[in-house]
């Protein structure tokens, strides 16, 4: 199973910002092995944020996202003590969801 | 025949790369988004055969799209930096591009109501290109662009 | 080049900013653009994810006899991880040797845990989700709990001080195809290989700012880089053969370096190119 | 036991961390300090292994680098710095033909590469001499490092003459001829570049037509 994602959650004003990294190879799929053979492409697909029901954000993903990947924006409201929580799916639909309370 | 949707296609500008992202589907609204992945807007190998599917209206270039936190010399092209904050009013989605990458569309955002137009990732390039950020706001479409120059490095060459 | 990309290149691109300034002024302003881009990367470092894996392994019982690394002695009593890392490489009477982390991390799973010497030394450096290495998710985790710890590497301890004495000669050490010594690319100041800079290391602040900034999180890789690995790949870009993880070479060296580092604020897992 | 030899005084003002680099480095012919040296070389030989082509041997120093690691970080005795420019000005050959300037494309190309000799690296294919990972050359290449001088203009601010070509021949197959314990590679000595590639290296810095020219 994949690694947890590290989340942080904030409030910077009238807005919450997150920032979060994700334990993902991200491989493009054009890259070859010690012995010649294509490495296959593993990537995160689609990636959404949600605050409460409602999606903040949401994402499509190309393999050119590097590994490990980054993100990091803000919306407006959220309060602290509530829940931010990030679900990501990849080309293998393996998927993650992890969540954070935001600060 | 799907009439409204074509008719959205026109009203982004017929057939623009935009619209190419737009006719493969932005993300659709809601919880929904998650389950939709655009293969073919990810899979255009180049930006001449991106051009050549489309032939229409480009996009407005604009200086409203802004880029931040992002240099324009990368030290290693596994992983670069890119900011983009567009200032566009009623922005839905912001989309990244490489030109030289071997396929061009990184990512792309949709950006509900109550989110910041605004938001910093980390891409790769494969070499120096030409990096182009590309806004949708109230079903028109918008575009700024940076060079980011991608550098040799290493003892072993 | 197609239309669209023409005009918008013309309208707004600021490429070429760096074409056509020559001399110093171009050296300055690549160097200041690469500045900017290590500074870009700061914000978010990929090293946090090994952190949380390595400290969910500190407290997991491993190995045949089930053993936590809660038995693990790391210099400040079993299980002690803050500013553990700031002290090391020390001697360790119940090992007769001075220990850097990661030998005394994997003597810790040899003895306490019961691990056999071969698999606990089997992915010492990662290599993406095929080799996954445990061994550098634990650095992670116990250099992070020196964050903001000065390092006081115990150079008065007689068996510390000669380990320092070789790693110093070891850095002078002139040989293979190329000639080269650590003292080659690191013995002077303002250097660069390509656009790399090379810390002074024969220096105190050198030695300082590149010891605190290890283990990193290194983008080229996309893995986080231990100390062991950091000398290991050194000596293979010296053209010399395999520096022998935990052998008694590549700890007199890092006791040389963590030894000149001292006095300064402990900053790693750091991320770097 | 050698520890006990450096004692108190040493080892407290270590503990205070404000020592200067010379007190370290000491008197290098000293016997306490040759000892060292010794056991670091011993030390070094059963912590390496043989990885591919890097086989131990590497770690055998010749008379040169033996030298040089003695004497690092100190200013080295006249004496030693005509030993040791003599001895490498000996090993200088020259091609039969006496042809010493090849093809610059080719010597841009070498000059890019870093290839070879590391363990990692694949011994059937052509080293390069990785000149920008040191020098600056042509104008074009903006990643170059600065541990040698840069090279700009090499051959146009010595003149194109035979005397030019001739110290460029050297300087690539032996530096030390020149400048005792300097910290270039001897690329001929040390068959990295084979004759070809030397005179296309040279090529690069003494060709009119060379970018490093321009």
């Amino acid at each position: 199973m994949a690694d947890p994602m590290k989340i942080r959650a904030h409030v910077v004003g009238d807005a919450t910002e997150v920032k979060v990294l994700m334990s993902h190879e991200m491989e493009t799929g054009q890259r070859k092995d010690a012995q010649g053979n294509t490495i296959p492409a593993w990537f995160i697909q689609n990636v959404k944020v949600m605050h409460d029901d409602k999606v903040v954000l949401a994402a499509q993903w190309g393999p050119a996202v590097a590994k490990n990947p980054f993100l990091s924006f803000k919306f407006k409201g959220g309060a602290k003590g509530d829940k931010v929580k990030i679900t990501w799916v990849d080309n293998h639909n393996e998927t993650r969801t992890d969540e954070a309370t935001i600060a | 025949m799907d009439h409204p949707r074509r008719d959205a296609l026109r009203r982004g500008g017929a057939l623009s790369l935009l619209t190419l992202v737009a006719a493969a589907g932005w993300l659709p609204r809601g919880a929904a988004a998650a389950e939709t992945w655009n293969k073919g807007a990810f899979e255009t190998h180049s930006l001449d055969e991106t051009m050549k599917a489309l032939g229409g209206a480009p996009p407005v270039p604009s200086k409203d799209i802004v880029f931040f936190s992002t240099p324009d010399i990368a030290e290693n092209g596994a992983v670069v930096p890119i900011g983009i904050t567009s200032n566009v009013p009623k922005t839905e989605a912001i989309a990244i591009l490489v030109e030289k990458n071997p396929n061009m569309l990184a990512a792309v955002f949709d950006v509900p109501a109550g989110t910041d137009a605004s938001l910093s990732t980390r891409i790769k390039m494969g070499q120096t290109s030409n990096v182009f950020a590309l806004v949708k706001a109230d079903g028109r479409y918008y575009v700024n662009s940076k060079e980011i120059k991608v550098t040799l490095g290493g003892c072993g060459g | 080049m197609p239309s669209i990309v023409r005009r918008v290149v013309v309208a707004f691109a600021t490429a070429g900013a760096v074409i056509g300034i020559a001399g110093g002024a171009l050296a300055q302003s690549t160097a200041d653009e690469i500045e900017k881009y290590r500074e870009a990367l700061q914000d978010g470092n990929p090293a946090e994810l090994w952190e949380a894996r390595g400290e969910e392994m500190w407290t997991a019982p491993r190995g045949p006899k089930k053993v936590s690394f809660d038995a693990c002695d790391l210099g400040l009593g079993p299980g002690v991880v803050k500013g553990a890392y700031a002290r090391l490489p020390r001697y360790f009477p119940d090992a007769k040797r001075v220990m850097d982390l990661e030998t005394r991390l994997v003597w810790c799973m040899e003895n306490q845990q019961g691990v056999a010497p071969a698999d606990a030394t089997k992915n010492v450096f990662g290599n993406g989700s095929a080799k996954r290495s445990d061994l550098e998710a634990l650095v992670a985790y116990v250099t992070s709990q020196s964050r903001g710890v000065k390092m006081s590497v115990p150079l008065d301890e007689p068996h510390v001080h000669d380990m320092y004495r070789l790693g110093e000669k070891m850095f002078f050490y002139r040989g293979g195809t190329h000639d080269f010594a650590c003292a080659t690319c690191h013995g002077d100041d303002g250097q660069r290989i390509r656009l790399q800079d090379l810390p002074n290391l024969t220096k105190v602040e050198g030695a300082q700012k590149a010891y605190t900034t290890w283990p990193a999180y290194r983008v080229s890789q996309g893995e986080l880089r231990s100390f062991q690995w950091r000398l290991n790949d050194c000596f293979r870009q010296q053209r010399f053969p395999e520096l022998v993880f935990a052998s008694d070479a590549s700890i007199a060296l890092t006791t040389y370096l963590a030894g000149r580092a001292n006095g300064a604020e402990y900053n790693g897992p750091a991320i770097k190119r | 036991m050698p520890k006990k030899t450096f004692g108190g005084t040493l080892a407290a003002s270590l503990a205070l961390g404000a020592i200067a680099t010379g007190v370290f480095h000491g008197c290098a012919t000293a016997p306490a300090d040759r000892e060292v040296s010794e056991r670091a070389e011993a030390m070094m030989k059963a912590s390496f292994k043989p990885h591919g082509q890097a086989k131990l041997d590497r770690l055998d120093q010749d008379e040169t680098q033996r030298l040089c690691s003695e004497y690092a970080g100190h200013s080295l005795p006249p004496t030693i710095v005509e030993k040791i420019r003599q001895a490498n000005l000996a090993t200088i050959r020259y091609p039969a033909d006496g042809k010493l300037v090849g093809d610059w494309k080719n010597g841009e190309k070498i000059a890019q590469s870093g290839q070879g000799f590391q363990y990692s690296d694949d011994p059937a294919k052509p080293a390069g001499a990785n000149c920008y990972a040191c020098h600056q050359l042509s104008p074009k290449e903006l990643s170059y490092g600065t541990i040698g001088p840069s090279l700009y203009q090499f051959g146009k601010r010595r003149g194109f003459t035979d005397e030019t070509r001739k110290y460029a021949w050297q300087k690539v197959y032996n530096a030390q001829a020149f400048n005792a314990c300097s910290n270039m590679p001897r690329f001929g000595y040390h068959h990295i570049l084979t004759e070809a590639q030397l005179r296309d290296v040279v090529a690069l810095l003494v060709d009119p037509a060379s970018p490093v020219n321009q």
